[in-house]
C-alpha cells in the first residue's frame, strides 16, 4: 500500500445529532483527520441509495452515514429507515466488488463530539488498509447507471 | 465431570503459603472440582519484578498464559493476590496498549495474542462464590463451627483495578461464604487495607506496624481470628505476632487462617490436609477449634519436613 | 435537472472569524480559489462576516453586482445561517438563494495542518458553489401558536415560570409529580448567601400559583404522551388519585388526626426518612395544595379492606374523601412547553468509603437541611440519630462530583450550601466544624463575602479530598467517633479527624427518568445526562425542538438565583412565540410531483407524521405540507423519484457530492 | 541548611511528557492535587513525599527529586490510590515506572533494602524462573544489612518448624524460555 495514500470520505450527517456532534468536536477543539467531508441532511433517513453509489462512482474511497441513536431520531424513526437502506446498499456494493467496510453507518448523538474523532480516524485507518477504491470501468459504469 | 480448572500456585504457595495450597486442594477435592496444576509454570513477575523490568515481567506471565493456553484451560486459578493481579494486569495491558501487546507477542516467538484472551484468570474466592456459591457450600457443610468470631481480611491486590474478585471498596464475598458455614464474622473496617507485602522483610518496622494496626483493630471489633485469602497477608499477620507483643506489650495473638481452611474444615476436610499445623500464632485456639483426629496425628508428622 | 435560463451570479464570502478560521485555513487563498469557480462573480474574505459591516458587504454586492446566489464560508449553520439569510432578505434576495459552508467547527478547529485544512475548506466551498446554483426561491409557511403553555415540574423553576406567564395573561398548565409543589427548595431551611428563610420566600409564590386564575395546577400527576409540534402540542397528563377531592377538601387536616394509625409508622419522604408519617398525610404544613393524600401502599383500607375508615367519618358531610377514586387522564392543547423537571441528589451509597448507610451518623446534606429546619423532624434541633448533640462535625465536599468514578462535573452549589450548613450547624449546636474541600468555589454575588464570614467564625477549612470515613481507632481520642482520614494538602501531612457527625455534600445529577422525558419531548441530553440547550451562550433556555424550553437544574446544576433567572428567560421565550401569534416553519418540506408519481404507495408508510395520503381517484400520493416536518425519508424511499424535498433536492445534493469529489 | 528555592532550569518538562506517554502514565496532567492518594495510602505517613507530591514533581518535571525519593520504594503497590483517584490516574503504575527509571539511572537510595530485594528477586527469577524465599531474603540481607538476619532468626525458626521454609532452590525445567535481556 502506498504510504501517502489519503482516502477521501463523503460523510452524510443528520442535522440534529451527528452534525451537532461534529460541531461539538469543533467547539471542544478535538483534532481528527481531515479526510472526511460532510454533507448535511435533515435526517439520516434522507440519505438516498443514489447518493451513496454516486459518491463511490465519483471516486470516494468511503462513505460514512451519521444518524441519531436508535429511539432518539428527531423524526422518530428516520434512522431505522436509514439502517434498512444501509444493509441493502452494503450487499449491493459487495456484489459490485466494493468492500463493505467502505460504507459505514454510525449512531452519534449531539453529545458525542469525541465519537466523531474516533469514528473518522478509525475509518481512515481502515480505508488506508484497503487502499484506494479503483473500480473497474465496468463497475463504475454500473454504479453510474444505478445512481 | 466439569473441565478442570487450571491452577497457578505461584512461588509463595510452595513455601510460606503451603497451607493455602494444601487447604485449597483439599477444599476443591471435597467440592469435586478438578484442579490441574499448570505444568512447569514460572514466577508471575510480581511486584518486585515489575519495578525492575516491566517488559520481562510481562513476558514471564505471557509464558504462563501460553502454557495455560496449550493445556487449553478456560479458567486459571491464581490464589496469591499478587499473581492474580499481575496476570490480569498483563491481559489488561495487552488489551489497552497495542504497542505493549505487540512487544510481548514478539517476545513469545509464535507471537499470537490469542493466548491472552482465551484464558480467564480467577481468584479462588470469586470461583467459590460464583461457581459454587454460599448455598451449595452450606448444603455440603458436615462440621458445625466450634471456633470464635472471625474478621474477614481481603487485603488489597485482589480487589484492585485489574481484579474482579469482589467489589473494590466493600468486598463481602468472604463474609458470605463464612456465614454459609456458620462462622460468625465481625465488621472489619480495615478489610481492604494493605498488609505491607514484602515491606516486613525490607523496611521491617514499617511493615510490622501495619500488621499491628490490623490485628489491634480486629481484636477491638471482637474478632478472635482473621481469615485471609493471600499468602502474603497470612504470613505477615501470622509471623510477627510475638514481635508485636515484644514491641508494644499488647497481647494480640490470634490465629490467622486461610478462608479455604475454614471452608475445608466445615466440609469435613482433614486437619493436616488443611495445613492447620502450619500456623505460627494462635496454635492453642486452632487446637481447640479444629481438634485432631487420630488419623490426623500421623498425617501431621509426615507433613513436617 | 431544474430548468435554468440565464447563468446564476454567485458571491462567495470567506470569514476569518478573527484567527479562529484564519489561524488554520488560508482564507486569502480560499477566497482567490473561490473566485475561479464557475458562476462566481464576487469572492471576498472579511474579518467577521456575521458583523454588520460583514453583512453590508453582502447587501452591497447584491445591489452592485446583481448577485442572485450567496455562499458564506464561516461557522456552523446552526449558529449563523439565520443571520445571513436575513441579510439576503434585506438585500432584496430570496433568503434561500443561500448556502453556508462550515469551515470553523468542521475544519479550522478540528485540524492542525494548515494545508490540509485549507484543502478541505476548498472542497467544501466548491461543493457549496455548485449546490447553490440549483437553489430555488422558497417561502416560509406560518403556523399559528396555541397561546396556552405547559410547565412540567413544580419546583422553584416551574413555579416562577408559571407565575411569570400567568401574570402576563397566558394560561398555564403546571404539572407536578409529587402531591405538592415546592420541589427541593421547600426542603431547605435557609438559602445562601443571604440566609433568608426558604419558606418565607417560597411559600407565598406557592400559594400564588394555587390561587392564580390563569394557572391550572395538577399535582400528583405526570405527562404521559406528547404529540404535535411547535405551536400545537397535544399533551396527555395522568393524574394519580390522591383519594381526597381537591375541590371539596377544606384543608382542615382532621382526617389525618383521626387516622386509625395513632402514631405515624411510615417513613416520611419529605423528611428524607428522618421522621414518620401516617398513610394519610400532607407532605409538609405549607404544602400546596393544602389537601391530604392517601398512600395506598400503607393504608389498611387498601391493603385489607378492613378499616374503620375514621378519616371518612372525620371528613363528615364534606364527603371529600373518595376511596374509590380512579386515575384521571387529561388531554390538553398547548403551543409551548417549559421543562423544569429538576434534579436528584447523588446516592452516597455509591461511595462506600464514606460510610453512608453503614455508620448511622453519616448524613447527606439534604438530610441535614431537614435537621436544621425549624419545621423539620427535630424542630430545628441538630441531633444525631441517638439523640446526642454533635460536638464536632465534618463536612465532606465533592461527594459524587469532580470524580471520574461517579460524576465528572462540578455540581456548583455544594461549596455554598456546605458553608451555609456549617454556619447553621454551628449556630444551632456550637459544634466545632471541619470542611474538607478540594477547591472552594464561591463565584456569585455575596458568595466570597460569605466564605470570609465563615472563616472568621473559626470554621476549619482543610484542603484535601477525604480518603475515608471510618470507625477504626488508632488513637484513644477516636474511640466511639467517626474518623475522617485525609491529607491536609496545605499543611502537607495526613490527618485523622475524629467527629461525631459527618455531612456528605452530595452533588446534583440528572433525574433517573431524564432519558424517558427527553424522548417524550424529542429533545437531546448532554453527555452527563442533563437536557441539552440549543446553544450554551446564545440560546441557553432553548432546545433543538422549537417551542420547548428549559428552566432550572434539568439543564445543569445551578443555584436558586440562576434557576429563577433562567425560568424567567424561558417564560419570556415562550411569550415571544405566543405574542408573535405564529411561527414561520422551515420550507424544507417534501412534495410529490404528480406527473411522475406511479402510485406505488411506498412512501405512505414511510412518514412518521402520517403526512402522506393516497388519492384513490388519481391513484397518486399527496403530501400535506402543513404536517410534513421535512425529514426527507420519503424522498429517499420513492422508487420513481417523484418526491422532492425543498432545499435538499437530489440535484442539489448530487452537486455537493460532485463538488467534494472533483479532482480525486 | 538545605536550599528550598527551585530554579526553573532544574525542571525537565520533556521528561514529564515522557512519563505521561508511558502505559499507565496517561492522566498525570489531569491531577487535581486533591490528596485522595496520599490520604488513602497506608504508607504515605512514612514517605518523604507521598503519592500526591510525587505526581506534582512529575508534572513539573523535577526528575531527580522524584527518582531519588524514598516514596517510590515504600509503595507496596496496594493500588489503593489508584482506586480512590477521582481522575483515575494509575498512580501505582506510575510509581513502577519511576522505580524502573531510578534503577536504570542508579538514583535509588543506597543500602535501602527495597530496591535491593527487587534486584535480587529479578535476578533469581531470570535464572530459575521461580523465587525461593529463603535464598532471596538471605541475599537481600547480605547486600543491604546483614544484621537484620539476627532479627529474622525467630521468624525463620517458626517457619522452619512449621514446614513453611523450604531450603530447596525452585527451578523450572524450561529455563531457556525465560526472558534474557538485561536492563539497560
Amino acid at each position: 500500500m502506498s504510504e501517502d495514500f489519503e482516502p477521501k470520505i463523503v460523510a452524510f450527517f443528520c442535522n440534529w445529532c451527528t452534525y451537532l456532534a461534529a460541531d461539538l468536536a469543533g467547539t471542544s477543539r478535538i483534532k481528527y483527520l481531515p479526510n472526511a467531508e460532510v454533507v448535511r441532511v435533515m435526517c439520516s433517513g434522507r440519505v438516498d441509495v443514489q447518493f451513496i453509489l454516486k459518491a463511490f462512482a465519483r471516486g470516494a474511497d468511503g462513505v460514512l452515514i451519521g444518524g441519531c441513536h436508535p429511539g432518539d431520531c428527531h423524526y422518530q424513526e428516520g434512522n431505522y429507515k436509514a439502517l434498512r437502506r444501509f444493509r441493502l446498499v452494503q450487499r449491493l456494493i459487495e456484489q459490485m466488488g466494493i468492500e463493505k467496510e467502505r460504507l459505514r453507518l454510525e449512531w452519534i448523538s449531539a453529545a458525542e463530539g469525541d465519537r466523531v474523532r474516533v469514528v473518522i480516524n478509525d475509518m481512515v485507518e481502515t480505508l488506508k488498509r484497503l487502499g484506494p477504491l479503483n473500480q473497474t470501468e465496468e463497475t463504475r459504469a454500473r454504479l453510474m447507471e444505478v445512481a | 465431570m466439569p473441565a478442570a480448572y487450571g491452577y497457578f500456585p505461584g512461588c509463595s504457595l510452595k513455601g510460606t503459603g503451603v497451607a493455602y495450597e494444601e487447604s485449597l486442594l483439599t477444599l476443591f477435592r471435597l467440592l469435586e472440582l478438578p484442579l490441574a496444576e499448570l505444568d512447569d509454570w514460572n514466577c508471575c513477575g510480581a511486584t518486585s519484578y515489575m519495578s525492575i523490568d516491566e517488559r520481562s515481567a510481562f513476558q514471564l506471565s505471557a509464558r504462563n498464559f501460553a502454557l495455560a493456553h496449550k493445556a487449553n484451560h478456560r479458567d486459571l486459578i491464581a490464589p496469591c493476590s499478587a499473581c492474580y493481579l499481575v496476570l490480569r494486569k498483563t491481559q489488561d495491558y495487552v488489551e489497552r496498549y497495542p504497542q505493549t501487546g505487540r512487544e510481548i507477542a514478539a517476545s513469545m516467538g509464535n507471537g499470537s495474542l490469542k493466548v491472552f484472551q482465551s484464558v480467564r484468570v480467577r481468584h479462588p474466592l470469586e470461583v467459590l462464590y460464583t461457581d459454587v456459591g454460599p448455598g451449595e457450600i452450606r448444603k455440603r457443610m458436615v462440621r458445625p463451627w466450634r471456633g470464635g468470631r472471625v474478621a474477614c481480611y481481603y487485603g488489597c491486590q485482589m480487589v484492585r483495578p485489574y481484579g474482579e474478585a469482589d467489589r473494590d471498596h466493600d468486598p463481602t464475598r468472604m463474609d458470605e461464604l463464612l456465614a454459609a458455614v456458620e462462622a460468625p464474622t465481625v465488621p472489619f473496617s480495615l478489610k481492604t487495607k494493605c498488609c505491607g507485602g514484602s515491606l516486613t522483610g525490607t523496611t521491617h518496622e514499617v511493615g510490622v506496624r501495619l500488621n499491628y494496626i490490623l490485628l489491634k483493630e480486629a481484636a477491638r471489633k471482637g474478632a478472635q481470628a482473621i481469615a485471609t485469602a493471600c499468602p502474603l497477608c497470612q504470613y505477615n499477620l501470622d509471623a510477627y505476632q510475638h514481635e508485636i507483643r515484644r514491641a508494644t506489650g499488647e497481647r494480640l495473638e490470634m490465629p490467622i487462617l486461610y478462608f479455604t481452611q475454614i471452608l475445608g474444615w466445615a466440609l469435613g476436610g482433614d486437619r493436616a490436609a488443611l495445613g492447620f499445623q502450619r500456623a505460627i500464632s494462635g496454635r492453642r485456639e486452632i487446637a481447640q477449634w479444629f481438634p485432631k483426629s487420630p488419623a490426623g496425628k500421623r498425617a501431621e508428622k509426615e507433613a513436617y519436613v | 435537472m431544474s430548468e435554468r435560463s440565464a447563468p446564476v451570479r454567485i458571491g462567495v464570502y470567506t470569514c476569518h472569524c478573527g484567527t479562529n478560521i484564519a489561524g488554520t485555513v488560508d482564507v486569502k487563498a480560499l477566497a482567490e480559489f473561490a473566485a475561479t469557480l464557475p458562476n462566481v462573480v464576487v469572492s471576498r474574505d472579511y474579518k467577521y462576516m456575521c458583523s454588520d459591516p460583514g453583512q453590508d458587504l453582502i447587501r452591497q454586492d447584491i445591489r452592485e453586482h446583481a448577485l442572485d446566489r450567496i455562499v458564506v464560508a464561516s461557522c456552523s449553520p446552526h449558529l449563523h445561517e439565520h443571520t445571513f439569510r436575513t441579510a439576503l432578505k434585506v438585500g432584496g434576495l430570496n433568503p434561500y438563494y443561500f448556502h453556508m459552508v462550515n469551515i470553523r467547527e468542521q475544519a479550522s478547529w478540528v485540524h492542525e495542518n494548515k494545508a490540509q485544512a485549507t484543502r478541505k475548506a476548498r472542497d467544501l466551498v466548491r461543493a457549496a458553489v455548485r449546490r447553490v446554483a440549483f437553489h430555488q426561491p422558497l417561502e416560509r409557511a406560518r403556523v399559528a401558536i396555541h397561546p396556552d403553555v405547559l410547565v412540567v415540574g413544580g419546583g422553584i423553576a416551574g413555579i416562577h415560570a408559571a407565575l411569570t406567564l400567568a401574570n402576563a395573561g397566558k394560561h398555564v398548565f403546571l404539572v407536578e409529580r409529587e402531591p405538592t409543589i415546592g420541589g427541593h427548595m421547600a426542603k431547605f431551611d435557609k438559602t445562601f448567601p443571604t440566609l433568608d428563610c426558604a419558606a418565607c420566600i417560597l411559600t407565598p409564590k406557592m400559594s400564588a400559583v394555587r390561587s392564580h386564575p390563569n394557572i391550572t395546577l395538577w399535582t400528583y400527576a405526570e405527562v404521559t404522551k406528547v404529540d404535535g409540534y411547535v405551536g400545537n402540542y397535544q399533551v396527555r397528563v395522568l393524574r394519580h388519585p390522591r383519594y381526597i377531592d381537591e375541590d371539596l377538601c377544606s384543608g382542615c387536616l382532621e382526617c389525618i388526626e383521626s387516622c386509625v394509625y395513632k402514631q405515624a409508622k411510615v417513613s416520611d419522604e419529605f423528611n428524607m426518612g428522618l421522621s414518620r408519617r401516617r398513610p394519610i398525610y400532607i407532605p409538609f404544613p405549607q404544602a400546596v395544595p393544602q389537601v391530604p393524600v392517601i398512600d395506598p401502599e400503607t393504608c389498611i383500607q387498601f391493603k385489607s379492606g378492613k378499616c374503620k375508615k375514621t378519616c371518612v367519618e372525620a371528613c363528615g358531610d364534606r364527603h371529600a374523601i373518595n376511596l374509590a377514586a380512579e386515575p384521571k387522564e387529561e388531554q390538553i392543547e398547548v403551543g409551548t412547553v417549559i421543562l423544569a423537571t429538576g434534579f436528584q441528589t447523588f446516592d452516597a451509597r455509591r461511595t462506600p468509603y464514606y460510610g453512608y448507610g453503614q455508620y448511622p451518623n453519616v448524613y447527606t446534606a439534604l438530610e441535614v437541611e431537614r435537621l436544621v429546619n425549624a419545621s423539620g423532624p427535630t424542630g430545628g434541633e441538630v441531633v444525631l440519630r441517638d439523640g446526642r448533640k454533635p460536638q464536632t462535625v465534618g463536612i465532606v465536599h465533592c461527594v459524587g462530583s469532580r470524580d471520574e468514578n461517579t460524576h465528572r462535573w462540578c455540581s456548583r452549589v455544594c461549596c455554598m450550601y456546605s458553608l451555609k450548613l456549617a454556619h447553621l450547624i454551628k449556630e444551632h449546636t456550637g459544634a466545632e466544624i471541619f470542611n474538607f474541600y478540594i477547591d472552594i468555589r464561591t463565584p456569585g454575588k455575596g458568595f466570597e463575602e460569605f466564605y470570609q464570614k465563615l472563616l472568621t467564625e473559626h470554621v476549619h477549612f482543610i484542603r484535601g479530598r477525604v480518603a475515608e470515613v471510618t470507625d477504626w481507632v488508632l488513637d484513644p481520642g477516636e474511640e466511639g467517633k467517626l474518623v475522617i482520614r485525609v491529607e491536609d494538602t496545605l499543611a502537607g501531612f495526613v490527618r485523622r479527624v475524629p467527629v461525631d457527625m459527618v455531612v456528605l455534600a452530595t452533588g446534583l445529577e440528572p433525574r433517573a427518568d431524564a432519558a424517558d422525558v427527553r424522548r417524550m419531548f424529542n429533545i437531546s441530553c448532554g453527555g452527563e445526562g442533563f437536557f441539552l440547550e440549543r446553544h450554551p451562550k446564545l440560546a441557553p433556555v432553548n432546545t433543538f425542538t422549537d417551542g420547548i424550553f428549559l428552566a432550572g437544574c434539568c439543564q445543569a446544576p445551578k443555584d436558586i438565583p440562576d434557576t429563577v433567572a433562567q425560568a424567567g428567560a424561558a417564560a419570556a421565550e415562550a411569550m415571544a412565540l405566543i405574542d408573535a401569534g405564529y411561527v414561520e416553519t422551515e420550507p424544507n418540506t417534501a412534495h410529490v410531483d404528480q406527473e411522475v408519481c406511479c402510485g406505488c404507495k411506498t412512501c405512505n408508510s414511510m412518514c412518521p407524521y402520517h403526512a402522506i395520503s393516497f388519492n384513490a381517484e388519481v391513484r397518486k400520493s399527496v403530501i400535506n405540507e402543513a404536517v410534513c416536518k421535512g425529514c426527507g425519508t420519503c424522498v429517499a424511499a420513492c422508487p420513481s423519484g417523484a418526491i422532492r424535498q425543498n432545499l435538499f433536492e437530489d440535484e442539489e445534493i448530487f452537486e455537493e457530492i460532485e463538488g467534494i469529489l472533483t479532482n480525486v | 541548611m538545605q536550599r528550598e528555592l527551585k530554579f526553573q532550569r532544574e525542571a525537565n518538562p520533556e521528561w514529564a511528557r515522557q512519563v505521561s506517554e508511558r502505559p499507565g502514565g496517561e492522566g498525570v496532567f489531569s491531577c487535581l492535587q486533591c490528596g485522595a492518594c496520599s490520604g488513602t495510602c497506608p504508607l504515605s505517613i512514612y514517605m518523604d513525599f507521598g503519592p500526591r507530591r510525587i505526581i506534582a514533581l512529575v508534572r513539573e518535571g523535577f526528575r531527580k527529586d522524584a527518582l531519588s525519593s524514598q516514596t517510590i520504594w515504600l509503595c507496596a503497590s496496594c493500588y489503593s490510590c489508584t482506586v480512590h483517584c477521582p481522575r483515575q490516574i494509575h498512580i501505582t503504575d506510575i510509581m513502577y515506572g519511576l522505580k524502573r527509571e531510578a534503577i536504570q539511572e542508579r538514583l535509588y537510595p543506597r543500602r535501602f533494602a527495597v530496591p535491593i530485594l527487587a534486584q535480587e528477586f529479578c535476578a533469581m527469577v531470570r535464572r530459575n524462573g521461580r523465587s525461593s524465599e529463603f535464598w532471596l531474603v538471605l541475599r537481600m540481607a547480605l547486600r543491604s544489612n546483614p544484621f537484620i538476619l539476627f532479627g529474622m532468626m525467630r521468624t525463620g525458626w517458626d517457619l522452619l518448624r512449621t514446614g513453611r521454609l523450604s531450603l530447596r532452590r525452585e527451578r523450572i525445567r524450561d529455563v531457556s524460555a525465560l526472558p534474557r535481556q538485561e536492563v539497560a
